[in-house]
C-alpha cells in the first residue's frame, strides 16, 4: 500500500540512508546532461573507489602477509623476493627504467600471458571447437529440426570466423581461393554477427533497465518509505 | 637420469590438457615459422582495420592543431584474464607514443588498473627515448583513474569533457561501462571516435557508440596494422587455424547430419 | 643487459606456469604456486603506485590551474578521506558505512545512468535502411517482445521464436566471435613467449 | 635553434638528431665555447649558442658593412576553416605544406624557400632569407651573428654511418612525415557531421529520460499489476536448480562474488536467490571475490538473505574469504589449494579450526562453483582457471546482458547453469518458492524494457518515414 513519504529515523543507518539517497540523485541528475552536481558526485566516485580498492589491498593481501613474514621470518622467507619485487614495480611505475626495475614487469606480463593462452586453449578454444551437436535446448526438438539448427550453426560459426581472416590479399592460387572464400562466406557471417548483436543489444537494454528499476527502488522504497508492506 | 625419470612418473596430464597443450605447441611451432618467413621474404598481406586508418589520420589532424589523443585502455590489467587486449591497447599506445614524442603531440592514457599503468608508462618512456625526445614523456601522461569499472567509466568520461582530444580510443577490456565514455565522447561532433574489445557482450554497445569498432579478434591485429611487419607472421598462422577449425567444425556437422 | 634480463623473466616465468597449467607433477605445482603468490603480491603493490600516480595526476592539475581543478581537489580529499577512513575504522565498521551508503549508492546509481545511454544509442542505431540497422531493430523488437511478453497470448509464438535467435543464429555468432578471439589471445601470448613481442622493456 | 655540424640543417631545440640527416647533434662536438660552455665542433666558426666568435681572426679579412639580415616576421600557416574527416575511398594523398613547418625546413629545403614567400616561417629561420639578399648592402651593419647554418653547408664531412637508433628514428621521421596530414581535412562527410551534432542529443535524453523514469515509477508504486504475470522458466536456469539440486548436503560450495555496485542492481537478486536457496539446502558456503567490492557485497547479500529467512545461526555455515589481487592468477592459485593462499577470513578471525573449511583443498574439488561474474571476462577467467583444468561443475549468476555470450559455454558443457538478472532472479524464485527481490520488481523492469523499446522502434520508423516523404516531395 502507498503512504506519504517519511524520511529514515536518526540512526547511523538512517542517516546513512538519507546521504545515500541524496548521491543517487545527485548523480542520477546527470541523465538530464553533465551537471555540477553530477560532476561532484563522479569526483567524489573516482576518489572513494581508489581509497576502498587500496584499503582493502593493504588489509587483505599486504597486511596478512607482512605479518606472516614478521611472526616466522625463516619459513616465509619467500615473501621477501615479492615484496622486494613489488617495490621495483613502483620504482619503475615512477619512471625509473632499468634492467632491474623492468623485470617485475615482465613477471607479470609473463604470468598473464601464459595463463591466458592456456586458459584460452583449454578452456574456450578445444571446447567451443568441439561442441557436441545438437546442443542444449534440443531435447525437445523433432530430428529434422536438430539437423536444420545444427547446419545453421555450423555455417553461421565458420562464417563469422572467416569473416575475420586477415590475410585475403595473397595472389597465389591458393591464396586467391581463400581470400574468395573467406570473403563471400564471411558476408554470410556478417549477418550472423549482426543478428547476435541485435539480441545482446536488446539484452542490454533489459538489463541496464533493471539497474535502474534496483535505483529507483532503492529511492522510494528504502528511502521515502512510499511503498510498505 | 634417475632424476628424469622419477619427474616422467610423477608427471600426468588429461587427456583435453594433452590436446589443448599439443595444438598450443603446434600454434607456436607455426607462428614462429610464419615470422621467420615475414622477416626473410617480407611481410605477409594484412587487410587493413578501419579503425587503424582512422586513428593514422587524425594523428596528422592532431600534428596540425595539437590537439591531443586520447586512449581509455579499459578495465583490465596486465596478469589478469585481459591481460591480451591490455596488450593489444598497449600496441596502439606505443604507436602513438612515438608519433607523438616527433610531432609534439599530446597522447594521453587512461587505464583502470595500475598493472597496465606500469605497462603503459614503459611503452610511453620507451617511445620517448626512441624518438631522440626523452622530454617528450610526461610522468602524467598515463593516469590511473580507478580500479572500479563505473567509477574509471565515470572518471574518464568527465576527462573527455574536460579536455576534448583529437580522437579517443577506447581499446582493452570493457563491460556495459563504456557506455559513458562513449557517451561522452559522441557530444563533441569533432571527436573521432574508435573502440575495440573482446567481449562480445560489449561489441554492440561499441558497434553503436564508435565509428571505426575493432570486433573480437581484431583488436589484437592492432600491432600489425601499425606497422609491425614481424606481428604478420601470427596473423598468418591465425588464419591457418581458423581455417584448420572453420573445416573441422563443417566436418563435424555433416557427420552429425548422416548420423541422424 | 637491460633488454636480456627482463625478457629472460618473461620466459621462463610463462614457460613454467604454462607448463604447471597443463602438467600435473609435484615439482612443477610448487614452483608454479609461488609464481601465482607473486603475482598476487605484484598486484597489491601496483595497487599503491596507481594511488601514487593519482595524487600526482591531480596534484598537478590543481597547482597548475588546470581546467576542471576544483573537480582535482575533490578526487584528492575522497581519495585521502576513503584512505583514513579504511586504514582507521578497518574493524570498526566505519569502512563498511562508508561502502553501503557512500560508495555503492554512488556508483549503482552511476551503472544506473547506462540505461539511459543504451536507450539513446537504440535509437541511434536501429537506423531502418541501413543493413545493420534494418537486422537489429527487427532482432532487437523480437527478443525484446519474446523476453517481456507473458506466456500465450496472441504473441506468444514470439517466446520460442526469441529462445531460437539466441540459442541457434546468436549461438552461432558468439561462438564464432568467440573461437577468433581464443586464437588471438594464444597468438598474442605465444608471441610474447616466442620472443617476438617485448611489451615490458 | 640547434644547427647540425653534418649538413648544416636547423634543428629544434633539444633534438638529439638531425632531422635532415639523422647524425647524432652536438654529442660529436669537443670544444666548449668560453662564453656558454655550449658544446661545439673543432672547427666551427661560431658557439652554435650563443654566437661568440670561436674561430679568432676570421672576421678580420672582412671588408665593408655586414650585409644587413633582414628577420622576416612571424608567418601565419593558413588554418583549416572546418576540420572534417576524411571520406572513405579518397586515397591517401601527400600535402608536404601541411606539415609543421619547422618538419619542412627540415624535410626538403627548396620547397622550404618556396614557402618563404607564403611566410610560413618560423622564427629563427632567417638564415635562409639570407641567400635571398645577398648583394644587397645597406649603411648600418647589425653587430649580432647573422651567419647561421648557411656557411656550414659549404664544409663537407665524413659520411658517418647511422647508428641503429640513429636509423630508427630516421625511419619514424620519414614514416611521420608521410602521414597524411589532411586526412581529416577532406571534403564531404557532413551529413554525418550533422547527424551527430549536439542539438538532437539533447532533447532525445531528455526524451528518453522521462520515458523511462515514468515507466518504472509507476509499476513500483503500484507494486506489480499486470506486467507481473508469471512467464516460463528458461531452460538455463532449470538447469542451475538442478545442479544445485545435485549437491550433497552437508557438502561445502564455492560463490564467487566477481561483481562490482555498479551493475549490482540486476545481479545482487540473483546473489540472494541463490545463496538463499544453499541455506535452506544446510550446505556450507565460502564466497571469495578477484573484485575489491566483492567481499562487500557477499557481506550484503548474505544479511539480506538471513533477514528474510528469519534465522542468524545460519551465519555460522557462511565464511567470507575476503577479496585477493591478482585477477586470474588468484583463481588458480584458489583452485589449487584455498588455505596456502588465504588463512583467515574477511573478519580475520583464522580458518584453522573452522567447522565449515576443515580439512578443506583447492576450489577445484569442490561439488560445485557459483561464478557471480559482472561481464563475460570475469566468468571466462573461473571457466578458464577453475572449471575446465580441474572439471569443476560451475554455474554462472550474470546480469542479463551476458547472458546471450554464455550460452556457448552451456552447450560445450562448460557452464552447467545460467541464471541472468533480474528475470532470471525471478525464474529462479519461484522454483525455489522463495519469492524475492526478483519478482517484485519484475514488473518494472518489463513496464521500463517495453517503454525503452518502443520509443527506439517508434523514433526509427519515425525516422524512415520522414526520409520517404522528403524524398517523394520536391
Amino acid at each position: 500500500m502507498l503512504t506519504w513519504p517519511t524520511l529514515p529515523p536518526p540512526t547511523v543507518e538512517g542517516i546513512g540512508v538519507t546521504v545515500a539517497a541524496v548521491l543517487t540523485l545527485a548523480v542520477l541528475s546527470a541523465a538530464l546532461g553533465s551537471n555540477r552536481v553530477s560532476r561532484l558526485a563522479f569526483a567524489v566516485l573516482v576518489g572513494a573507489a581508489v581509497g576502498y580498492a587500496t584499503t582493502l589491498a593493504w588489509w587483505l593481501v599486504l597486511w596478512p602477509r607482512i605479518m606472516r613474514l614478521v611472526r616466522d621470518p625463516l619459513r616465509e622467507w619467500p615473501l621477501l623476493v615479492w615484496f622486494a619485487l613489488g617495490l621495483l614495480l613502483v620504482v619503475r611505475g615512477l619512471g625509473a627504467a632499468s634492467a632491474v626495475s623492468s623485470v617485475p614487469l615482465a613477471f607479470l606480463v609473463g604470468v598473464g600471458v601464459a595463463l591466458a593462452a592456456a586458459g584460452a586453449a583449454l578452456g574456450t578454444g578445444l571446447p567451443l571447437a568441439l561442441v557436441p551437436w545438437p546442443g542444449y535446448g534440443a531435447a525437445v526438438q523433432p530430428a529434422w529440426a536438430k539437423a536444420l539448427n545444427t547446419l545453421i550453426v555450423a555455417i553461421g560459426t565458420t562464417g563469422v570466423l572467416l569473416r575475420f581472416a586477415y590475410t585475403t590479399g595473397s595472389q597465389s592460387r591458393l591464396g586467391r581461393l581463400w581470400g574468395g572464400l573467406a570473403r563471400n562466406w564471411g558476408r554470410i557471417g556478417y549477418l550472423f554477427i549482426l543478428i547476435g548483436f541485435g539480441t545482446l543489444f536488446a539484452t542490454a537494454i533489459i538489463s541496464l533497465v533493471g539497474v535502474l528499476v534496483s535505483r529507483l527502488q532503492f529511492l522510494l522504497v528504502d528511502w521515502l518509505l512510499v511503498v510498505r508492506g | 637420469m634417475d632424476l628424469l625419470r622419477l619427474l616422467w612418473e610423477t608427471t600426468s596430464i588429461t587427456p583435453e590438457g594433452l590436446t589443448a597443450l599439443a595444438g598450443l605447441l603446434a600454434f607456436a611451432a607455426l607462428i614462429l615459422a610464419l615470422t621467420l618467413r615475414a622477416s626473410r621474404v617480407g611481410p605477409f598481406a594484412v587487410r587493413p582495420l578501419a579503425a587503424a586508418e582512422r586513428v593514422r589520420g587524425v594523428l596528422g589532424r592532431a600534428m596540425e592543431t595539437g590537439e591531443p589523443l586520447h586512449v581509455a585502455l579499459g578495465i583490465g590489467g596486465i596478469g589478469d584474464v585481459s591481460t591480451a587486449d591490455t596488450l593489444a591497447g598497449l600496441s596502439l599506445v606505443s604507436f602513438l607514443a612515438d608519433r607523438g614524442a616527433l610531432a609534439e603531440v599530446p597522447v594521453r592514457v587512461r587505464l583502470a588498473q595500475p598493472t597496465a599503468l606500469v605497462g603503459a608508462i614503459a611503452v610511453l618512456q620507451r617511445g620517448a627515448e626512441v624518438t631522440g625526445y626523452p622530454e617528450a614523456y610526461e610522468p602524467t601522461q598515463a593516469a590511473f583513474v580507478a580500479p572500479v569499472p563505473l567509477a574509471y567509466a565515470a572518471g574518464t568520461a568527465e576527462a573527455l569533457r574536460l579536455e576534448p582530444p583529437a580522437a579517443n580510443a577506447m581499446v582493452g577490456a570493457f563491460g556495459a561501462e563504456v557506455l559513458l565514455p562513449a557517451q561522452a565522447g559522441r557530444e563533441q561532433p569533432q571527436m573521432v571516435q574508435v573502440g575495440g574489445t573482446s567481449d562480445p557482450s560489449t561489441l554492440p554497445l561499441l558497434f553503436a557508440m564508435t565509428e571505426a569498432p575493432l570486433l573480437g579478434e581484431e583488436v589484437y591485429a592492432l600491432g600489425a596494422a601499425f606497422g609491425r611487419a614481424d606481428h604478420t607472421g601470427s596473423l598468418a598462422a591465425q588464419d591457418v587455424f581458423r581455417a584448420l577449425v572453420a573445416f573441422g567444425i563443417v566436418l563435424g556437422a555433416v557427420l552429425a547430419l548422416v548420423i541422424a | 643487459m637491460r633488454r636480456i634480463l627482463p625478457a629472460l623473466v618473461a620466459l621462463l616465468v610463462g614457460l613454467v606456469v604454462l607448463l604447471d597449467y597443463f602438467l600435473e607433477n609435484p615439482v612443477l605445482d610448487a614452483l608454479g604456486s609461488f609464481l601465482l603468490e607473486g603475482a598476487i603480491i605484484l598486484a597489491a603493490f601496483a595497487l599503491l603506485l596507481g594511488l601514487w600516480n593519482l595524487l600526482l595526476v591531480h596534484e598537478r592539475k590543481v597547482r597548475r590551474r588546470e581546467r576542471g581543478w576544483p573537480a582535482s581537489i575533490v578526487i584528492l580529499l575522497s581519495t585521502l578521506g576513503g584512505l583514513a577512513v579504511g586504514l582507521a575504522g578497518w574493524r570498526s565498521g566505519a569502512l563498511d558505512w562508508f561502502y553501503r551508503y557512500v560508495l555503492f549508492p554512488l556508483e549503482a546509481s552511476t551503472g544506473a545512468l547506462l540505461a539511459f545511454v543504451v536507450v539513446s544509442a537504440a535509437v541511434r542505431l536501429w537506423r531502418l535502411g541501413s543493413l545493420e540497422g534494418t537486422v537489429m531493430l527487427v532482432v532487437g523488437a523480437i527478443v525484446l517482445a519474446g523476453t517481456l511478453l507473458p506466456q500465450g497470448g496472441a504473441l506468444g509464438v514470439l517466446t520460442p521464436l526469441r529462445e531460437w535467435i539466441v540459442s541457434v543464429p546468436a549461438l552461432a555468432a558468439v561462438r564464432g566471435i568467440l573461437l577468433g578471439v581464443a586464437l588471438g589471445i594464444m597468438a598474442t601470448g605465444l608471441r610474447v613467449l616466442l620472443w617476438i613481442d617485448r611489451p615490458y622493456e | 635553434m640547434i644547427f647540425c655540424q653534418a649538413c648544416g640543417t636547423t634543428n629544434r631545440e633539444g633534438s638529439r638528431f638531425c632531422n635532415q640527416c639523422g647524425a647524432r647533434l652536438s654529442e660529436t662536438a669537443d670544444i666548449a665555447c668560453p662564453r656558454c660552455g655550449a658544446p661545439n665542433a673543432p672547427d666551427a666558426p661560431h658557439c652554435q649558442k650563443c654566437g661568440l666568435d670561436l674561430a679568432r681572426g676570421r672576421n678580420d679579412v672582412w671588408e665593408g658593412p655586414l650585409p644587413r639580415v633582414e628577420v622576416p616576421e612571424e608567418g601565419t600557416p593558413e588554418a583549416p576553416e572546418q576540420p572534417r574527416r576524411r571520406p572513405e575511398g579518397v586515397p591517401l594523398r601527400r600535402r608536404p605544406h601541411g606539415l609543421p613547418p619547422w618538419l619542412d625546413s627540415a624535410e626538403q629545403p627548396e620547397e622550404a624557400s618556396s614557402e618563404l614567400e607564403a611566410g610560413a616561417l618560423l622564427p629563427g629561420e632567417g638564415e635562409l632569407a639570407l641567400e635571398r639578399d645577398e648583394g644587397e648592402w645597406s649603411g648600418e651593419a647589425i653587430p649580432i651573428e647573422p651567419v647561421v647554418g648557411v656557411p656550414y653547408r659549404a664544409r663537407e664531412r665524413p659520411e658517418q654511418p647511422p647508428t641503429p637508433e640513429e636509423q630508427k628514428a630516421a625511419d619514424l621521421f620519414a614514416a611521420v612525415s608521410a602521414e597524411d596530414v589532411f586526412a581529416s581535412l577532406q571534403p564531404g562527410a557532413e551529413e554525418e557531421q550533422s547527424e551527430r551534432a549536439g542539438r538532437p542529443e539533447t532533447w532525445l535524453r531528455v526524451l528518453v529520460a522521462l520515458t523511462l523514469l515514468v515507466a518504472v515509477i509507476v509499476p513500483v508504486l503500484l507494486r506489480g499489476g499486470p506486467l507481473s504475470a508469471e512467464g516460463s522458466v528458461p531452460a538455463p536456469v532449470a538447469a542451475a536448480a538442478r545442479a544445485i539440486q545435485q549437491v550433497p548436503p552437508g557438502a561445502t560450495v564455492l560463490v564467487a562474488f566477481e561483481y562490482d555496485a555498479g551493475l549490482a542492481g540486476d545481479l545482487q537478486p540473483v546473489a540472494e536467490a541463490v545463496i538463499g536457496e544453499f541455506l535452506s539446502r544446510d550446505l556450507h558456503i565460502l564466497t571469495v571475490s578477484t573484485q575489491p567490492e566483492g567481499a562487500a557485497l557477499a557481506e550484503m547479500a548474505l544479511e539480506r538473505v538471513l533477514r528474510a529467512r528469519g534465522d542468524a545461526g545460519a551465519r555460522s555455515r557462511v565464511v567470507n574469504l575476503g577479496y585477493l589481487t591478482g585477477g586470474q592468477a588468484a583463481i588458480r592459485a584458489l583452485a589449487v589449494s584455498i588455505p596456502s593462499v588465504i588463512r583467515s577470513d574477511w573478519e580475520g578471525r583464522p580458518l584453522a579450526g573452522n567447522p565449515a573449511v576443515a580439512g578443506l583443498g583447492g576450489a577445484g574439488t569442490l561439488p560445485l562453483v557459483v561464478v557471480l561474474g559482472r561481464d563475460l571476462l570475469a566468468v571466462q577467467a573461473w571457466i578458464e582457471q577453475l572449471g575446465a583444468p580441474f572439471n569443476t561443475p560451475l554455474v554462472a549468476g550474470v546480469p542479463a546482458l551476458v547472458e546471450p555470450a554464455l550460452v556457448p559455454y552451456q552447450t560445450a558443457g562448460r557452464l552447467q547453469g545460467v541464471v541472468g538478472g533480474l528475470a532470471g532472479a525471478a525464474a529462479f524464485e519461484r522454483l525455489a518458492g522463495r519469492p524475492g527481490v526478483g519478482v517484485r520488481s519484475l514488473a518494472a523492469v518489463r513496464a521500463g524494457a517495453w517503454a525503452a523499446g518502443l520509443l527506439a522502434i517508434t523514433a526509427n520508423i519515425g525516422f524512415a518515414l520522414g526520409r520517404l516523404l522528403r524524398r517523394r516531395g520536391p
